[in-house]
């Protein structure tokens, strides 16, 4: 595992290296003030101070709206588009983690997908470490934390005389050794001031309740609480839309004349139409069962199919449900 | 501005139009019947009332391709079944000042008035609608790609 | 390269037959484009492919015919919603796109050397015509015990595939029981629900499967009827509908518990199911 | 003792009251929620839980929401014959939520007699973005109302700092022009003055006063950021459709997805089904997850009703709604002539 230092000076350099090479995305402010992850190098100066983007960097792989083919004159055609080689810079370890979930679905299943296989392929993903964390912050209690090295392929942590780059597996070791002249040795000093940062930042965390969460849901499938919740959900798709791991998605066909495509777009479980069937039958009819299934999926589900629970603790969610439901609080009162 | 750009070469506005089956597709048919002149760049849909228009047709129609719509009904208290037209009269009143405000040509569309005799009038309006049109140019703010 | 799982195959509808007294359930003969796509496409009885029509959308279908029945495919679809009815509206000729085949079909090789008790209950016997084609094979009929057919309409125009269940009834290997909610003059078989015909039958479970399509009040009080008879619930296997997109287990829609309808069913035991929670 | 734990106080009490005497079965209120800035939905239906009940400036949600699916009919006609006859709700409404029940009663779509409106006079609810960002730097521990109606809030590093109320209540609250409930059965504080028109307007005069192709720019901002995720929809108490014109199938009116034209669609034709119909609560902007001017056009609709034909939705439950009336002398100077 090769791990280098990189001056402050020198990560402006790297990225235009990146750039020969493809596009390079970098945190900066957008046009609304908030940091986002935007096609660098931008009128904003590349920013290191931010909690997390408003939007997990899943669009990058699932896009929102993906062509899946294309109908010319009654034939289907795949798109079969070239895709530019993409370097993410400073995605937060909660969320490249959300990859490495997303992957089994995805990249793992059978068969798997030729369309989020490809974009993965193409794109690096350079994560920086979390120096501080947001009140809806609970990597560490699903199984990641704030210098989670496991989805990226390169870990940056900034410090105080640079950022220490640390490779994750085999692609961030070839970027770095390809950048390499605009690298110096990580001394001990540095590898330690990194170790508590990262400690630190682990510091402020509070621990949710997740643990035996299989057990506690599978008894907890007829609880009144899901009642209780789903009263008060809206039924809105904000939790899944932000939601790193949320990969459900409708197909649709567009067509205008003789000429159109079937997109893919994202979907969602809160939404009634969701498992609708063509006879009026519902599985799901109201609120509270979508709501249900939104937080078994992500925590008793994806364990029985997967052995990890599907939420990395982002905390995206929590921050923007408009009537303030937080998930920690369900899975407290559940037993979960 | 590209309210004022001129007009691509060979281009001819298409026109959506729904006129009302009582009085505004009789007042179109007068026109034909009667050989009075007005410009081939409508595609015509007859509804039974100005009422039965949700402006969410017009802007349907703007985005498959239309460059306008025109929308025609009976006129104030001629409406067959009596005050369809004016229910609509609120809310095409809306539609042109929403668009305007979303930075849309209002012009993009018009509602009128046409009774069954009117073919005259008819063709005259149609006249000055595609002649506005035209010089709007082809409708490129709400028209949907599905070009690869 | 594998080849794009979103890809359907060409194909082209070759006749369209309608089943019932209310025209609203059609058998399609789809046949492939070209030889390579039928090549490709080898399915077993309780799988499903996702139709296509351009600009229409796709939706899954169980697969009516048995892979021994050659070159052509078989859907029967009733006209519920958008997709069916541009589909009902369709003449022989039209190109389609055909998807799959997908999930896993009805357990072949558990059935072997076993008594069948098949059960189906309206417009859900399609697969089941599938797999009672593919048993009565000539090859394949001395591989299995005793054979049980108890398929019930609510009406006798409601029947489906009324050729082949005369021919089904004049065989001595195969046991077809009909019923009918409703009878009309000509009907001398019987008349009640599904359920009432078993406990009437009263099948033994002794070395016996029981395979189940229906619709969802059908199914209920035949796994009430079928426990009562003494059949294990790992000896019932039954095909879910669900909504359904992709077919491939990525879409997220199919999902019942851990599992996905489409790749880790249709085709279920009870006891699997006894694991999920019951929305479907 | 600030204002809002005054009448948090009677709150409590008054609700006590109308669940033990059983006036109502269920009270639709706000509780504290996880984080600062906050409030989240309460359905209350015990005495000894009264004490849950939050009155302070985070009450943002508007709970005439949920009021439709409490009182929504089971679809099938057996099951509409079984279900339990409807409930009694008493509801707290600050002005524009009033407004809210107004139109819903308007449009008939809640029946009054099982109603119990608890009226709270506001002055203004505070928007979490703007507080957090006046914050800066700093992350909120707690937060509460001073005795002059400031927000008092203390951060990571253990200050205390105060937000002038003004600077961070929510955008449709500067614009607020009626903040006493229009209708209530009981009413609590003493409600505060209502905004100018003309301070009410001053956002949609500015957008107005742009060029078109600057304010087509200015649209394409909300459509650029928009990820159709419906939040705007499903917070809006006036969007209660059984099946959203932009969910049905058959014909899929738009995509699904944020093809441009699609999303400038989506909202164009949002606005003008709020259109004469939307009491400017602001449900909407404050649930977009992405921070868009979610209001943009309906804000001129609103004014453009208003001028036409003298028209507020939510002002009296006798009222015909304006899309669904009309007059013989109608504005008609937009109408082509030869």
């Amino acid at each position: 595992m090769t791990e280098k230092l990189i001056s402050h000076t020198n990560l402006d350099r790297l990225l235009a290296r990146l750039g020969e090479r493809g596009r390079v995305y970098a945190p900066a402010r957008d046009e609304a003030g908030e940091v986002a992850l935007g096609e660098w190098p931008q009128n904003e100066p590349l920013t290191l101070e931010y909690g997390n983007f408003r939007q997990s960097p899943k669009a990058f792989f699932l896009p929102q709206n993906q062509t899946l083919l294309y109908l010319q004159e009654g034939q289907w055609q795949e798109p079969g588009l070239p895709v530019r080689e993409t370097f993410l810079f400073g995605v937060r370890p909660c969320d490249a983690r959300a990859l490495l979930l997303v992957d089994k679905v995805f990249l793992d299943g059978d068969p798997n997908d030729p369309y989020y296989t490809r974009l993965r392929e193409k794109t690096t993903v350079i994560g920086l470490a979390c120096a501080q964390t947001m009140p809806s912050c609970f990597c560490t209690s699903v199984g990641g934390g704030p210098g989670d090295a496991a989805g990226v392929d390169v870990l940056a942590v900034a410090l105080e005389t640079g950022l220490l780059l640390r490779a994750g597996n085999a692609k961030g070791e070839d970027l770095l050794s390809s950048v390499a002249g605009l690298l110096a040795e990580a001394t001990p000093a540095v590898l330690q001031a990194a170790e508590e940062r990262i400690r630190d930042a682990e510091d402020q965390l509070a621990p949710v309740l997740t643990a035996d969460s299989v057990r506690r849901l599978r008894e907890a499938y007829d609880s009144p609480l899901w009642e209780t919740a789903g009263q008060k959900c809206l039924g809105c798709g904000t939790c899944s839309f932000l939601c790193p791991t949320c990969y459900c998605f409708d197909i649709t066909d567009e067509i205008r004349g003789s000429v159109g495509r079937r997109v893919r777009t994202w979907d969602c479980c809160a939404y009634a139409p969701f498992t609708l069937h063509g006879s009026g039958h519902n599985p799901r009819p109201t609120p509270k069962e979508r709501w249900r299934q939104r937080v078994m999926h992500k925590f008793r589900y994806a364990v029985e199919s997967f052995a990890v629970s599907f939420c990395v603790g982002c905390g995206r969610c929590i921050r923007n449900c408009p009537i303030s439901m937080d998930l920690r609080t369900a899975l407290k009162e559940l037993g979960a | 501005m590209q309210s004022e750009a001129r007009p691509e070469k060979g281009w001819e506005p298409r026109i959506l139009a729904f006129l009302c089956n009582w009085c505004s597709y009789a007042g179109a048919d007068l026109a034909g019947v009667s050989r009075i002149q007005y410009p081939p760049n409508l595609r015509i849909i007859r509804v039974p009332c100005s009422g039965r228009i949700n402006p969410f047709f017009l802007l349907r129609g703007l985005q498959n391709g239309a460059d306008g719509v025109l929308v025609s009904g009976c006129h104030p208290g001629d409406c067959h079944y009596i005050s369809g037209n004016l229910a609509a009269r609120r809310k095409f009143a809306l539609v042109q000042e929403l668009l305007k405000y979303a930075g849309i040509e209002p012009e993009r569309v018009q509602f009128t008035w046409v009774s069954a005799s009117e073919g005259g009038r008819f063709a005259a309006i149609v006249e000055k609608v595609v002649e506005q049109i035209q010089k709007l140019g082809p409708n490129k703010k709400l028209v949907k790609s599905y070009e690869r | 390269m594998t080849r794009n799982p979103y890809l359907p195959y060409p194909a082209r509808i070759q006749e369209a037959i309608v089943e019932n007294e209310s025209r609203d359930i059609k058998t399609y003969r789809l046949a492939f484009e070209d030889s390579a796509s039928a090549a490709e496409f080898r399915h077993l009885p309780g799988q499903f492919a996702e139709l296509s029509l351009p600009g229409v959308g796709e939706a899954p279908f169980g697969i009516a015919s048995a892979p021994t029945e050659a070159d052509f495919l078989l859907f029967s679809v009733k006209r519920v919603g958008l997709f069916t009815a541009e589909l009902h509206s369709l003449e022989p000729g039209a190109p389609i796109g055909v998807r799959g085949p997908l999930g896993k079909p009805f357990p072949w090789d558990r059935m072997a050397g076993r008594n069948l008790v098949i059960i189906g209950g309206g417009f859900a016997f399609t697969t089941l015509r599938a797999l009672i084609k593919q048993i009565l094979h000539p090859e394949h009929r001395a591989h299995f015990g005793s054979l049980l057919v108890v398929y019930g309409a609510r009406t006798p125009g409601e029947l489906m595939y009324r050729n082949e269940l005369a021919e089904w009834r004049k065989r001595d290997d195969l046991d077809l029981h009909l019923t009918v909610d409703k009878a009309d003059a000509g009907w001398n078989q019987h008349v009640g629900v599904v359920p009432a015909v078993l406990e009437e039958l009263k099948p033994s479970p002794d070395n016996t499967l029981a395979i189940i399509c229906g619709p969802p009040i059908m199914l209920r009080f035949t796994l009430i009827r079928l426990a009562a008879l003494g059949f294990p619930d790992d000896d019932i296997i039954l095909s879910l509908e669900m909504r359904m997109k992709c077919g491939i287990g990525k879409c997220g829609r199919c999902n019942i518990g851990g599992k996905y309808v489409c790749k880790d069913g249709p085709v279920f035991t009870r006891q699997e199911l006894a694991s999920l929670p019951a929305e479907y | 003792m600030s204002a809002s734990h005054q009448i948090e106080a009677r709150l409590r009490e008054t609700v006590e009251k109308l669940l033990r005497e059983k006036k109502v079965s269920l009270f639709l209120g706000f509780e504290k929620a996880s984080l600062p800035f906050r409030t989240t939905p309460l359905f209350l239906t015990k005495t000894q839980e009264v004490e849950r009940l939050a009155w302070n400036p985070f009450c943002t949600a508007n709970l005439s929401v949920y009021l439709p699916r409490l009182f929504q009919a089971p679809a099938d006609a057996r099951a509409a014959k079984a279900a339990p006859p409807p409930p009694t709700v008493g509801v707290a409404l600050k002005g524009c939520d009033a407004r809210s029940v107004v139109a819903l009663l308007q449009e008939r779509q809640l029946p009054r007699e099982n109603l119990v409106l608890l009226g709270i006079a506001c002055p203004g609810m505070v928007d979490r973005r703007k507080a957090e960002k006046a914050l800066g730097e700093h992350e909120a521990l707690g937060a509460g109302e001073d005795g002059r109606g400031n927000i008092r809030v203390v951060v990571d590093d253990g200050t205390e700092i105060t937000l002038r109320r003004e600077d961070v209540v929510a955008d449709a609250c500067l614009e607020c022009r009626s903040p006493a409930p229009a209708i209530h059965d009981i009413l609590l504080g003493t409600p505060v003055e209502g905004k100018k028109t003309e301070t009410a307007r001053l956002r949609t005069a500015e957008f107005e006063s742009r060029p078109l192709e600057a304010r087509w720019a200015g649209f394409q901002e909300v459509v650029a950021r928009c990820i159709r995720c419906n939040a705007c929809r499903q917070a809006c108490p006036m969007c209660y459709c059984k099946t959203c014109i932009f969910d049905q199938t058959r014909p899929r009116w738009i995509g699904a997805g944020t093809n441009i034209s699609d999303v400038a669609i989506y909202h164009l034709v949002r606005a003008f089904h709020l259109a004469g119909r939307c009491t400017e609560c602001g449900a909407c902007e404050r649930a977009c997850p992405m921070g868009i001017d979610v209001r943009l056009l309906g804000r001129k609709l609103s004014a453009e009703v208003e001028d036409l034909y003298g028209y507020r939705p939510g002002e009296a439950i006798e009222a015909t709604p304006v899309l669904s009336s009309f007059a013989m002398d109608d504005p008609q100077d937009f109408v082509t002539e030869p």
